[in-house]
């Protein structure tokens, strides 16, 4: 199937980070067309209408989301953009800030003109020094071009954007987290409800979009919602960025429209690493999402899709494991992570995320006992669903998917008292 | 009473007083400034943020210690950050890291003693599609192997 | 088959009516099902929330089950609604639970056998009730100083520490000290202070009874007694005017700590650190056991009770027989109503009509708790008709008292000569000083004759706060030695003056003064009951 | 309803010889001369002692560990289930190694029961029913057992499990001292 790229289409051009450049290939029409031929309601209704699903994760339609603002309440209301990509495995956000940042400035403004929004806040992740530079660049190239602050275009409509750094922590990807770490204190998730549209940055009404998305608004103000609707399958709609790494020849980001078969993508990435090697194992969307075995790999990649073949699309961050892969190894890997990145707020996480290295370790290690495979697959139970925020159950699944799995891989390492690949590769 | 930070930091400080909605917001900023000028964030500098902003020492040491970014102590001049998360580990995260500890002679966590290279283990930088990367600073170095680490450290001062 | 849920009460326009395990209750709207909970006599196991301090929901102990939410919801954040079905005890809910007991055990040193919390300790508690009562835990527990001492009288346990963040709140919210702060992250995350700030401030040593656990221990009280041993005494702090409602633990005769009792009109759950150790004085202060008199010899000899009375009155017989202008009387705001009340009357029998009450003031008045008048009972005194304390009355009689004019002197329970007011010779060379105190002061070892009277913990009696609530204080001790009663002891001094009262015990002397002060009119101490009453147009 | 008796037989007089006694004592003489010749059974007490069966329960007593440590860290709990009420403990503060340790520890031997319950509540595996039983003193006081004559009696007993280990040596008792902002680091 021809597909033209949309999210993708600047890349590789000379300059693509510049506005003179995205403006040259017809950049901030779609804001004008926007500002000349909506109302705000009527483009929240059309962004309702294009079905666009959040690329941060959840997949929730971002147009409820910004219905769920509170009317006719005299505060100001925030648009927090989430560029705080963290999630294992995902980098999708970061090409787009780094190579085609007006792409996305041009959806937020149209975003928080919709919504009302005054003041929008930017949250990239501390450790995207160069994305953090690029971006503050193409706000103050709008800002001279009248893009941003007083009056944009004409229209009456004022925006502030500011750039926020944040610091290393995982945790601030989460929504509430990074409302916390955005008013300065340590990114610790609040308990919901209230959500942030109703209650979020400072007591305010608050709209938290991931870069991706904004981006998708963008291309929804360029050709409206009906256009929009008909790219991927029904209620999963629009281009999507794949993040495609691990034993892949070529890792990278491929765009496709959502509903691509996974097997098809990993082809786009080159197939295997090492042809000696067969497909072992995916996890889809970042570390978080359950994993799926090479036998149930003949999937469609969108949200309805493989929430059917019990994972999810989760960040689009697809990392693909060949046969030399140790599963306890692995999951013993982003359990490190896992417990690295637990903000220590709430019990079940805190002490969970820590207890499951511990185990992982002995059994890596050859020192587990038979009981220990049921013990992590109970130990998550108990943690998954009883947090405060979604982390829970970001460390839950994989240990649970990994557990149900490969469960032989699990007793092998008790039953040979170590790593049977390991074993193997010292030999 | 003498800053613990330079007058331009000092004064760029004040500057994102008035940024934010509220005070509180200019926290994180501020103690990157910190950390850019001094390199770690001394705790005298803590409590004159603290000051600044209206809130308790104790709370500016606990954001602080929450974010893996802000360091407490003095490090290196050349900060090498391994990503050893699941896709780096992959593609042979577990090799670059072995690599650099005997080529610089620490574990992970350590200091050269010329004071040259901090070497640490990090969470995913979001770097996947490089893999195995580190960032050095402010700057990523993706497709590593071990010529090309030792290209990369033989440019650093 | 009848319908098995019982039907929901009617509520009010400003309620909720809800289900809480089949129990129908009705609540004012806004309020947590925890609250409700409460209200229908239902206790949902918490550990972070704390009625006095903001909600945290981070323990994750009070997981409950609502009909039609498909996660467990934590009941001290979820605010009830009508027709809302909470379901505490669920299969779902008791593995929650479960899981969370383990999972707060992990790390913990299970040190209990030197922990001062255990016995009233909540992990032991609600893993007695709901945890599994084993561990499949068997690796290295994450370790953390011990006995660190993160302020004046507080010590620290990091590894019992369950990092519910209750004193981080107490101490950002109530003493708005903000001394401490959580460091760190996940199972590393610890409480702490920013060095050379330590945990200093004066509440500190609420942080130690919020702590559900043994993290935060009173140094005072460290390893002095298992808290199973103690019997807990309701009382008030007779530390400054506020009146702390509290409790006074004590175990052999002996007050071995004092904690705040909850009440919300007076001291919310708190207290100041002042008045948490204000027990201590009564062992640190030297006491007189038997009634002294000071003979030719100038060295005071303990003698029985009734001589003492008896030369007592005789002393002051003759200095009133000299001039009622000749004798004076200075009487502390530091006793009981009953003691006010009947000094009051003795007075008047012995024929002395010049009284002053002495203030004692220090600080300023703070944002909590803490009172710039130090005495216990002001508005007492005033009350019986002594008149309020007034520092220039008693100056007065004592510069009176150095220029000869006043020849005989009755203290009750102060010391003019330990506060500065008058050089020890003045007192000395007086014909006539009779002193009442539970202590061995400098005015007791000058006083011609001295009478040991309780101490506080010792006496029953009531205290009327600055804000006019009578509230009782409870004898938890047996008086020591042959010590008696204020009340008692004026009661006797007065009698050989014709004073004709005989009260049997404190409360017949409250209901003599219930009958005769207006203010009063109505309360005995059955209606002061532990929570106190406030005064008729107070 | 009437009561009905029942016939007693009472023992038939006795004959001739029986009146002689002579019947009896030589039975009883025989019984005497059989005993001569079996074992000895009575014990010379004080110069003979009993070997005491393992699970005796003596007088209780304190313990030290292999390296000389008090065991007993004033817990409390065979204070408080001693029936009898013979123990009284004062607790200290130690500032290495275990924080808490008894101050006093006196066991009242008179109102000592020797039910073991003491030994049985003990977290620490401080304090043991020993064989001692003879228990003399002249005077009430001398039967209150103070701690130092407990741990005398006690003497050092192994003990596999190093509960407090990681305070006891000096790299960990030493981090456990560190103040937590520091240590946090």
């Amino acid at each position: 199937m021809a597909y033209d790229k949309l999210l993708t289409r600047n890349l590789g051009k000379p300059n693509s980070a510049t506005l003179d450049a995205y403006q040259a290939s017809g950049g901030y029409q779609g804001l004008r067309r926007v500002f000349k031929e909506f109302t705000p309601e009527k483009f929240v209704e059309e962004v309702k209408a294009s079905g666009l699903r959040g690329r941060g994760g959840a997949g929730f339609p971002a147009g409820v989301k910004w219905g769920f603002l509170p009317k006719g309440l005299e505060v100001p209301r925030y648009l927090c953009v989430n560029a705080d990509e963290s999630e294992p495995g995902t980098f999708k956000d970061r090409l787009l800030i780094e190579q085609d940042p007006h792409l996305v400035l041009e959806g937020i403004i149209a975003s928080a003109w919709a919504i009302g929004c005054h003041t929008a806040f930017f949250y990239i992740r501390g450790e995207f020094h160069k994305g953090a530079r690029i971006f503050q660049k193409a706000i103050e190239e709008a800002y001279a071009k009248g893009l941003l602050g007083r009056n944009i275009l004409g229209s009456g409509f004022d925006l502030d954007l500011i750039v926020y750094r944040g610091a290393g922590a995982y945790i601030c990807g989460e929504e509430t987290a990074l409302l916390e770490s955005l008013e300065g204190k340590r990114g610790l998730p609040r308990i919901k409800p209230p959500f942030p549209a109703v209650v979020g940055l400072y007591g305010c009404p608050t709209i938290i979009n991931n870069v991706e998305t904004l981006a998708n608004v963008t291309l929804i103000a360029e050709r409206g919602a009906a256009w929009f609707a008909a790219i991927g399958r029904p209620k999963n709609t629009g281009p999507k960025l794949f993040c495609v790494s691990g034993h892949v020849a070529r890792p990278g980001v491929y765009e496709a429209p959502l509903g691509i078969p996974m097997k098809e993508l990993i082809e786009m990435a080159g197939g295997m690493m090492r042809p000696d090697r067969p497909l072992k194992a995916v996890v889809p969307g970042g570390s978080s999402m359950k994993i799926l075995p090479a036998a149930k790999c003949d999937v469609l990649m969108d949200f309805d899709s493989l929430a059917a073949a019990g994972t999810s699309l989760g960040s689009a961050g697809m990392f693909v494991m060949d046969s030399g892969t140790c599963m306890v190894d692995a999951l013993w890997n982003v359990c490190r992570f896992y417990a690295h990145e637990s903000c220590g707020q709430c019990t079940p996480c805190r002490e969970g995320t820590g207890w499951f290295v511990k185990i992982l370790k002995r059994l890596e290690r050859g020192d587990g006992v038979p009981d220990d495979v049921e013990l992590l697959d109970n130990v998550a139970s108990r943690v998954e669903g009883n947090t405060i925020c979604p982390f829970g159950e970001a460390v839950a699944w994989p240990v649970q998917s990994y557990v149900k799995e490969f469960r032989d891989e699990f007793q092998e390492h008790v039953t040979r008292r170590g790593c049977p690949l390991a074993a193997a590769a010292a030999r | 009473m003498s800053l613990p930070v330079s007058t331009e930091t000092d004064r760029q400080i004040d500057g994102l007083l008035g940024r934010f909605p509220q005070r509180g917001s200019a926290l994180l900023p501020a103690l990157h400034l910190i950390q850019a000028e001094k390199g770690h964030i001394p705790l005298e500098a803590m409590d004159y943020i603290a000051g600044k902003i209206g809130v308790s020492p104790a709370f500016v040491a606990g954001v602080v210690s929450f974010y893996t970014m802000f360091q407490q102590t003095p490090i290196g001049r050349h900060h090498i950050q391994v990503c050893c998360t699941l896709p780096c580990a992959l593609r042979g995260a577990g090799s670059v890291m072995g690599y650099l500890e005997r080529k610089l002679g620490i574990r992970r966590g350590g200091t050269t003693p010329d004071g040259k290279f901090t070497l640490s283990a990090v969470e995913c930088l979001g770097a996947c599609d490089t893999a195995p990367m580190f960032q050095i600073n402010e700057e990523e170095y993706g497709q590593l192997d071990e010529r090309r680490i030792d290209a990369i450290l033989a440019s650093l001062k | 088959m009848p319908d098995p849920t019982p039907p929901l009460p009617p509520a009010g326009p400003d309620e909720v009516a809800l289900l809480i395990d089949d129990r129908p209750v009705v609540v004012r709207k806004g309020t947590t099902v925890l609250r409700a909970a409460e209200a229908a006599g239902l206790l949902i196991p918490h550990y972070c929330y704390h009625p006095g301090l903001s909600i945290a929901g981070n323990c994750r102990m009070c997981l409950i089950e609502i009909d039609k939410v498909p996660k467990l919801q934590i009941g001290c954040a979820t605010a009830a609604t009508q027709g809302m079905v909470v379901r505490t005890a669920t299969p779902r809910v008791k593995t929650a639970r479960e899981g969370i007991m383990e999972f707060l055990l992990i790390n913990h040193p299970l040190d209990c056998p030197i922990c001062d919390q255990a016995g009233e300790c909540r992990l032991q508690q609600y893993e007695a009730a709901y945890g599994a009562g084993t561990s499949r835990f068997t690796d290295e527990k994450v370790h953390w100083p011990k006995r660190y001492d993160i302020g004046r009288s507080v010590v620290f346990d990091a590894e019992r520490c369950i990092k519910c963040t209750r004193c981080i709140r107490f101490c950002d919210e109530i003493s708005k000290s903000r001394e401490l702060a959580l460091f760190q992250r996940g199972d590393h995350a610890i409480i702490g202070t920013f060095p050379g700030k330590p945990l200093d401030n004066p509440y500190s040593g609420n942080t130690v009874d919020v702590c559900p656990v043994g993290a935060l221990t009173w140094k005072p009280f460290r390893f002095k007694a298992r808290v199973w041993f103690l019997r807990d005494v309701p009382s008030a702090c007779a530390g400054c005017a506020r009146g702390c409602n509290v409790n006074l633990g004590t175990y052999r005769n002996r007050v071995h700590r004092m904690t705040p009792r909850a009440n919300l009109e007076v001291n919310r759950y708190w207290m100041c650190d002042a008045g948490r150790q204000s027990y201590a004085a009564l062992t640190e202060q030297p006491r007189f056991e038997r009634p002294l008199a000071r003979p030719a010899t100038d060295a005071s000899e303990p003698i029985p009770w009734d001589e003492a009375v008896e030369r007592a009155a005789a002393l002051l017989r003759e200095a009133v027989a000299a001039g009622a202008d000749g004798v004076a009387a200075i009487v502390s705001a530091r006793l009981s109503l009953e003691d006010l009340h009947v000094t009051q009357r003795a007075l008047q029998a012995i024929g002395i009509g010049r009284v002053a009450v002495a203030p004692h003031e220090e600080g300023q008045d703070d944002h909590l708790l803490l009172r710039r008048d130090k005495t216990p009972n002001a508005r007492g005194a005033a009350l019986v008709g002594l008149g309020a304390p007034n520092a220039g009355r008693v100056k007065e009689i004592l510069e009176d008292v150095s220029s000869g004019r006043v020849r005989g002197l009755l203290v009750v329970g102060e010391d003019p000569i330990g506060d500065g007011l008058i050089p020890a010779s003045d007192l000395r060379r007086l014909p006539a000083l009779v002193a009442i105190d539970w202590w061995k002061s400098p005015t007791v070892e000058a006083a011609g004759v001295a009478l040991p009277a309780c101490g506080y913990g010792e006496w029953e009696g009531t205290l009327v706060n600055f804000e006019g609530r009578a509230q009782r204080c409870r004898a938890a001790l047996k008086p020591q030695g042959e010590t008696e009663p204020v009340w008692r002891i004026l009661a006797a001094l007065a009698r050989p003056f014709g004073f004709g009262a005989e009260y049997a015990s404190a409360s017949a002397v409250f209901d003599e003064a219930a009958a005769g002060i207006p203010a009063l009119a109505g309360m005995s101490y059955r209606s002061l009951g532990t929570g106190g009453a406030k005064l008729k147009g107070a | 309803m009437p009561v009905k008796g029942m016939p007693v037989r009472r023992p038939q007089t006795p004959g001739l010889l029986s009146t002689t006694y002579l019947p009896s004592i030589f039975k009883g003489m025989w019984i005497t001369l059989r005993h001569i010749f079996r074992p000895k059974v009575t014990m010379q007490y004080p110069e003979e002692k009993w070997t005491l069966p393992d699970n005796y329960r003596g007088l209780p007593v304190l313990v030290k560990d292999d390296d000389g440590r008090t065991k007993c860290v004033a817990c409390f709990l065979c204070e408080y289930v001693c029936p009898p009420k013979a123990i009284t403990i004062q607790a200290r503060e130690i500032t290495t190694g275990v924080e808490k340790g008894p101050r006093t520890f006196d066991i009242n031997m008179l109102r000592c029961i020797m039910c073991g319950y003491c030994e049985e509540v003990c977290p620490e595996q401080a304090i043991f029913l020993s064989k001692t039983y003879n228990l003399v003193g002249v005077s009430r006081e001398q039967m209150i057992f103070d701690k130092e004559k407990l741990l005398e009696m006690g003497g050092v007993r192994h003990d596999p499990i190093r509960k407090w280990g990681r305070l006891l040596d000096p790299v960990g008792a030493a981090r456990a001292a560190a103040p937590a902002s520091e240590a946090g680091r």
